[in-house]
């Protein structure tokens, strides 16, 4: 296997005998082909690389893919990713959720792991409902609605991006299924990225939001200029206060900001490894 | 003249007064001089400051077997002064409290900085009361107030004839201060004199030669080390190749917490502070996942916040290994006090039903055999294993052989965790059927052995399926291991004695001590029982139990919980019939208690005997606060 | 000629075919027509799209008592093509699974939009074939795909000789469309007759005068309501005085969240979707403390995220109802199908020990009336009151008497719950030591009636402390309740037949009305069985279960998971040895399933039957996934 | 009771019996004294007020005051304080708790309240560590220090200011325990704010952090200048990045933006108000 060419490893199917389940021209499909443009790109090993899925119709997509696939519970991947991080660095570590996953139960963790700023990818695939629970508001729905007034139990959407920053993620960027070829330039870049990158893709649920639809996000979406900086933290704010002005959604990353962190290697695991133990510094405390 | 065994019991104001480091020198120079040792921080209260604390500290030419009951020879009382933040006065607390409990020809000593306390009730008991302003000789005299507990030290090295020519004591300041402390230790050594003068003027007063304790050094076999429940549990876990730990402060965890990150690193591991209870046992999942020997430690709140990660180490078969030092619940409950309540949750919380290894130690000493007897049963059996331990346990410290623990080391060996080289065939399967319900492990980045894992149910190669016959055969499996273990790895209860037509009286976890030398009073009282202490909880090993109970009398349960939690096991897998002796009133078992609750057993024919005593100890309520 | 006693199958794609819209239809039709069904949407995967689904419809001029086994008289298949997916065909899973499952002389009636598919086999056994291009028709000849499913009713209606002159189907439309719907009425009323065409032309092409099946209207005895366990538990709810329900979404407990998203607000109440599984739970514990009758409903892995709370609601005395719609686990396991796992969950869950209650409704009705005690009984002891239901019962569908809702509706009465006349006099202390163990609330806002409450442990006023009686004051008082409980209010299991010297069988939950058939099966054969079910299932009826389990020759305990919960339960509180049928697959317990493990256990002397067919069900192996 | 003035009632301490257990010198002295201050002169009936106490030291403070009092789990009060105040409007409900309390583990309610903004006010005692579990570090932990380079384990803080405002709230302020005139005007302000309102106040441990003591505190702190106008968003952000050019850290309102929220009274609780409930939207549906 290791001597395959990547090209292939990542076009074919992980499972071609299963079934895609996922309704015919949901957003997820383009999310997974731009996938699999970028990892054949980045010529990465399926072995190297462990795919960390969200629970909801999108993190489905983790056994669509080829690579190691690991998938526990709801709002848990940012947690497993970033331990799996800590313990082989080597590794190539991407969390793949939806937005209900990531910001409504795995909000615990979203703030926390930006903070930590592991080198770990997350792709949320955003589209505003809660698809796999059939169609439940999610809290990124709202986004393009206009709202009279707010109650308790119906609160208006969270924004991934500034709250991504907020919270100090180093990578932050948006993408679009509906726009393959830009979302798998972002995924490489993401990838590359030595640190945490939030990448919020806009993947339409073409079952429960009919709202937010392909031609909504097709009328709003726009690319960030070109020459754009993004390595101004506050001209990226700017740039986001600029968008939602004109009822735009920026497409590209938004913010980059490479944090100084110290590099450690693979944890032992093998009984080698683990074989010679020195117990002094623990004994003297005790005499 | 009570020499070589003695008990102390030093009281102050928590955090304020020090009460820690007297118990801490004083134990540290009994070890060193041969003689052993059980201490604990026993009575803090769960706020930072301000609430009375005691520490007991037990010394004997033998290693003393428990705490015993509640009853002193020495009471040290270290509180001087009124608190500032209330009108009520803290610093009668400790003889107020625990002065009853001193034993008649004992001794108390206190500050008297402030004032005198009238202490008539216990001289009157043949107890020697010694004032020592220690305090006031400490800022007045030796301006540094940080000096006042040595003055306590050397008041007590005194009353215990110990150390005289401060041989040991010096060599503990050279350890502590080193080379360039040499200003800051003469300070030290000046201040126990004057401690030890006030001692003498009193004696001399009374025309007291002795004190009636003493304490003589003998030969020392090797290096000693003092350590607690948590320090073994630590030291077993480096040991055993645990190299990705995480927890969420908690009180009694936390300590392990802090092992870890101190020390981890030196072996190439890592220790993560989890900004949640969450965050941490998913990471240590990722990091097993990634093919670590990993680990998570919390106590009761912690530990239910956790549950639904138990299904996912289960049913993804990613081995953890979830160390619970039980305090007492139910809810925040009291932080600070012990308790044996978590047994039934570690072998029932969670939806549905997971493989799963419940273990608990019993002493110290277990604290670091089990820990390294956990991480190769998390590893062979690729479930969760639960690792009971108790604040008891945890905080309790005791002397032990530096050679013990490296002589009870052995290698570390991966059980069934798969290489390149296993993996040369095509068509890995992580979650193969096989007869014993293991299935091989790979770790990502070993090519030709990437998975698919899901807490979702699965077939062989990991892909998610609700055909009944794959569920079941995959259910089987997981659940086959537990059979496994029940044939190759589960231990059986210790056995103290005969069960033959005697009463079996059984405990398991930090009752262990209690119960044997409450065992050694009955027998003195001609009463017989037979002990049994299980460290091996789930899977309930029947068949192993079952016929030993059946030879007893009776079957007597002491548990530090409401309900009695292991014999509802008992009940539940042997059939027999369980009686039970119960603490829960935030104490642990005294010797006493079970000698006491066993003879009601026995002859007035209850079933349940449950035991503190109804009066309030305390003559001022303080509020402990949640943590 | 088989009148009025019909059973369906309806298979398709998931989403697309809209399976549901069939057995929908043709239910409330059969209802209106004075007869009885039972529905469920059983088959379906969790993923939203594409899997295969299939949903009985029981059909019977009496109440059918349950869904039976797994054959049908009727199979209808709705795939018409390929799923433009996958290469691999989904269009022949329904004939492909169920086809075997057809009763000789049945019937199977499938859209050949695509193609016609090899049906001798069942031809063979006298299976009457009736291929319907129902897609074709609608989109080429009434330019409207929506109406594929009415042809296919259309053709139904004609197969069971039924609503020929299309009366109950007109009314059905028109109150669907009403008045301003003329013209898609007039569509689908084609549409129907379209399907019947056909129908006919393949009956007199093969000189069938008729298919051996036929419903007949009779007398209706007032309004029926075709209900679930869910809608029937939120009715329940409404009329108990809830006015607070929160929920994360999870199948299958969303549904309740709906109807109280939907109906709360006409009663003055609220409905609060949370943004995670514990902001729900505290939300709802939030607003008990307020006063309001609170519930939280969820499923496997949403109950374990709540565990800590559990303890809050304990400890701080804060009334709960708690509703755990049961679906498979472990973990996310098999998130559209059944099981019974979290019994020890809801009876052991949390560190520490808590006074709780577990109801279990074994049928729609029991949803309803359970619910309603489950509210005041949380009200009356203060503490979580756990609501099991499982799949099977939340999405089982059946028709009842509106009156029968109306007469078991009673006034709410809030049990002690304190007002301002009530706290006139000075003191009020929240945790007052009663003799009953429970102490009268107030809420905040009403004066007097100030409270501290802590889930740390505290005395009368609400204080913490750790003083050792004060704490088993407390510790005891609070346990007291489930004695009361006990004493009050717990039901012994329902008996069905006299348990002297035969097996007793015994359920919980939904598997209550297979139980029965199986008794009457066993009976019929022969065989006396005496018929158990528990709603009351913790704290445990000692007194009342033990007596009565002691009369019979066998303890049978019937339950959908893998170790037997029940019976755990009842070894360790009875002392009696328990025998098990158990199913842990996926699918509800058959008939034929406790008939069979019945024998089994009593002729073959096995202890433990494990039911479920070893071969695979599917012939596509399908990716359903987590949710 | 009823009859008393106000006055007296939040004057004397709840637990006059009790003694305060927190270190002399512990900032939540002031929080408490500030606090009674407030409660007075906003003159609210101790029996109309509900206090919910996070778990730390600083929880405790709900036990030094009168009024009701809920203590549940760590991190949760806010969840808490939403359903009581969602099912009483008429209480007034604040949430009293440290930074470790409502950042570290009470994030997966924080986050969610300021979108949701309900009429609650929450106090943070700030201290850039767990007090209660002697010290170790908190997700403010760090303030005013220089870091080299950060590890997945040693993250930055996280800014509660810009994280409240970035989540929705309507109403961040922020005090300082050291100032104890400045922190009740604050707190009363908070109070009658429509919505949910966030205070970090910085209440410092005199045991376990020795950093940023009262000392580094008064150099740091510095009221936010008159004429400031919290209402606009934008400026209560370039507000926040001037404060940290200049090292500074500001005293008072930095935002407020009151929503448009749909009123709701009190639910129904007792058996008259439960009486009569007419069943027919409920039938009709499966009839
Ligand atoms: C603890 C827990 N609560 C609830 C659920 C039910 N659940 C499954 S997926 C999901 C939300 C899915 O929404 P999102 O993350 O946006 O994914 P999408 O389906 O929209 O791609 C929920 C609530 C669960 N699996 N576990
Ligand atoms: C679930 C759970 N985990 C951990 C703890 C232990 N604990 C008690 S207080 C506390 C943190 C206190 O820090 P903070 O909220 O800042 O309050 P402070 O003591 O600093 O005022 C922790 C971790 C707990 N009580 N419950
Ligand atoms: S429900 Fe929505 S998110 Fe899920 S598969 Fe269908 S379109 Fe995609
Ligand atoms: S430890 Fe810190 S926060 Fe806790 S009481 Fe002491 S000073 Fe205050
Ligand atoms: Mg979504
Ligand atoms: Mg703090």
């Amino acid at each position: 296997m290791a001597t395959q060419a990547p090209i292939k490893l990542w076009e074919q199917n992980a499972t071609p005998k299963h079934r895609i389940q996922w309704c015919p021209g949901c957003g997820d499909f383009g999310v997974l082909n731009s996938l699999k443009a970028a990892l054949t790109r980045l010529e990465l090993m399926p072995h190297d690389v462990l795919l960390v899925g969200g629970i909801g119709c999108s993190g489905q997509i983790r056994n669509y893919l080829n690579g190691n696939a690991f998938h526990g519970t709801h709002g848990g991947a940012l947690a497993y990713a970033l331990g799996a991080k800590m313990a082989n660095p080597d590794l190539t570590v991407m969390a793949l959720a939806g937005d209900g996953d990531t910001l409504a139960i795995g909000i615990e963790n979203f703030v926390h792991i930006c903070r930590r700023d592991p080198d770990v990818s997350l792709i949320i695939m955003n589209n505003g409902v809660y698809g796999l629970t059939k169609g439940q508001n999610s809290p990124t729905h709202g986004l393009g609605m206009t709202h009279e007034e707010f109650t308790e139990e119906d609160p208006p959407f969270v924004d991934p991006l500034r709250l991504a920053i907020t919270c100090g993620a180093s990578y932050v960027a948006q993408s679009f299924s509906g726009d393959p070829k830009h979302s798998t330039e972002i995924y490489i870049d993401a990838v590359k990225h030595p640190g945490f990158a939030v990448v919020n893709d806009f993947s339409p649920c073409v079952t429960y939001n009919k709202f937010n639809s392909y031609e909504w996000y097709k009328e709003h979406v726009e690319h960030v200029p070109n020459g754009y900086d993004p390595t101004d933290k506050s001209a990226a704010w700017q740039l986001l206060d600029d968008f939602d002005k004109r009822g735009k959604l920026p497409l590209g990353t938004v913010y980059r900001a490479v944090r100084r962190r110290k590099a450690h290697s693979r944890l032992p695991i093998w009984d080698e490894e683990l074989a010679s133990v020195d117990p002094t510094p623990m004994f003297q405390l005790y005499r | 003249m009570n020499v070589n065994n003695v008990k102390l019991f030093v009281g102050g104001v928590q955090l304020r007064d020090g009460v820690t480091t007297v118990t801490d020198i004083l134990g540290k120079m009994v070890v060193r001089a041969g003689l052993h040792v059980l201490a604990m921080e026993r009575g803090y209260a769960s706020t930072i400051y301000g609430a009375h604390q005691y520490d007991p500290l037990v010394i004997g030419e033998t290693p003393p077997l428990s705490y015993g009951d509640d009853q002193s020879d020495i009471l040290v009382a270290l509180e001087y002064d009124t608190n500032p933040d209330s009108p009520i006065q803290p610093n009668r607390d400790t003889i107020l409290r625990h002065g009853k409990n001193v034993v008649n020809g004992g001794i108390v000593l206190y500050d008297s900085t402030t004032t005198t306390v009238d202490t008539a009730d216990l001289e009157a008991r043949g107890i020697k009361v010694f004032p020592l302003p220690a305090r006031q000789i400490a800022q007045r005299e030796l301006k540094r107030e940080v000096v006042k507990n040595t003055v306590v030290t050397g008041a007590l090295l005194r009353l215990l004839a110990f150390d005289m020519d401060y041989a040991l004591f010096s060599a503990y300041l050279e350890g502590r201060f080193g080379r360039k402390g040499r200003e800051i230790i003469d300070l030290n050594l000046e201040a126990a004199r004057r401690g030890r003068k006030i001692i003498e003027e009193i004696m001399t007063a009374n025309g007291w030669s002795d004190c009636g304790y003493k304490l003589e050094a003998r030969p020392i076999d090797g290096q000693r080390l003092l350590v607690n429940g948590n320090d073994a549990l630590g030291m077993g876990a480096v040991f055993a190749g645990c190299r990705f730990y995480a927890g969420y402060p908690i009180t009694p965890a936390s300590a392990i917490l802090e092992f870890m990150e101190r020390h981890l690193p030196h072996y190439g591991g890592r220790a993560l502070q989890g900004q949640n209870e969450r965050e941490s046992i998913r990471a240590a999942l990722g990091a097993s996942l990634a093919g670590v020997r990993s680990a998570i430690g919390s106590s009761g709140p912690g530990i239910s916040l956790k549950v639904e990660e138990f299904g996912v180490s289960g049913v993804t078969e990613t081995p953890l290994v979830i160390i619970d030092t039980q305090r007492a619940g139910p809810s925040t409950g009291m932080p600070t006090k012990p308790e044996q309540g978590d047994l039934l949750m570690s072998v029932f919380s969670g939806h549905g039903e997971i493989p799963r290894i419940v273990l608990a130690a019993g002493t110290v000493e277990e604290c670091y055999l089990l820990a390294i007897e956990a991480f190769d049963l998390a590893d062979k059996y690729q479930c969760p294993v639960f690792f009971l331990t108790d604040l008891t346990l945890a905080d309790g410290r005791k002397d032990l052989p530096e050679a013990w623990f490296t002589k009870n080391r052995r290698p570390v060996v991966r059980h069934g965790l798969l290489r390149e080289a296993d993996l040369r065939h095509d068509g890995y399967r992580r979650y193969h059927v096989t007869e014993s319900g293991i299935s091989p492990r790979s770790v990502p980045g070993v090519p030709g052995g990437i998975f698919k894992v899901s807490g979702s149910e699965h077939d062989e190669a990991g892909m998610i399926t609700t055909d009944p016959p794959k569920r079941m055969a995959m259910f089987e499996k997981r659940q086959r291991k537990m059979q496994t273990y029940l044939k190759e790895d589960v231990k059986p209860p210790e056995v103290f004695g005969s069960p033959d037509g005697v009463p079996i009286v059984i405990g398991w976890g930090s009752t262990k001590l209690p119960l044997l030398d409450a065992q050694a009073r009955l027998r003195a009282e001609g009463q017989d029982i037979c002990a049994l202490h299980f460290t091996h909880l789930w899977p309930f090993p029947v068949h192993l139990v079952r016929p030993l109970l059946q030879r007893g009398s009776h079957v007597i349960v002491v548990e530090m919980n409401y309900s009695g939690q292991l014999a509802a096991l008992i009940q539940q897998e042997c059939l027999i019939e369980t009686r039970r002796i119960l603490k829960y009133n935030g104490r642990p078992f005294y010797t006493s208690d079970i000698v006491g609750g066993v003879r009601q057993l026995l002859y007035n024919g209850n079933h349940v005997v449950r035991v503190g005593d109804k009066a309030p100890e305390m003559v001022l309520e303080t509020v402990p606060e949640g943590d």
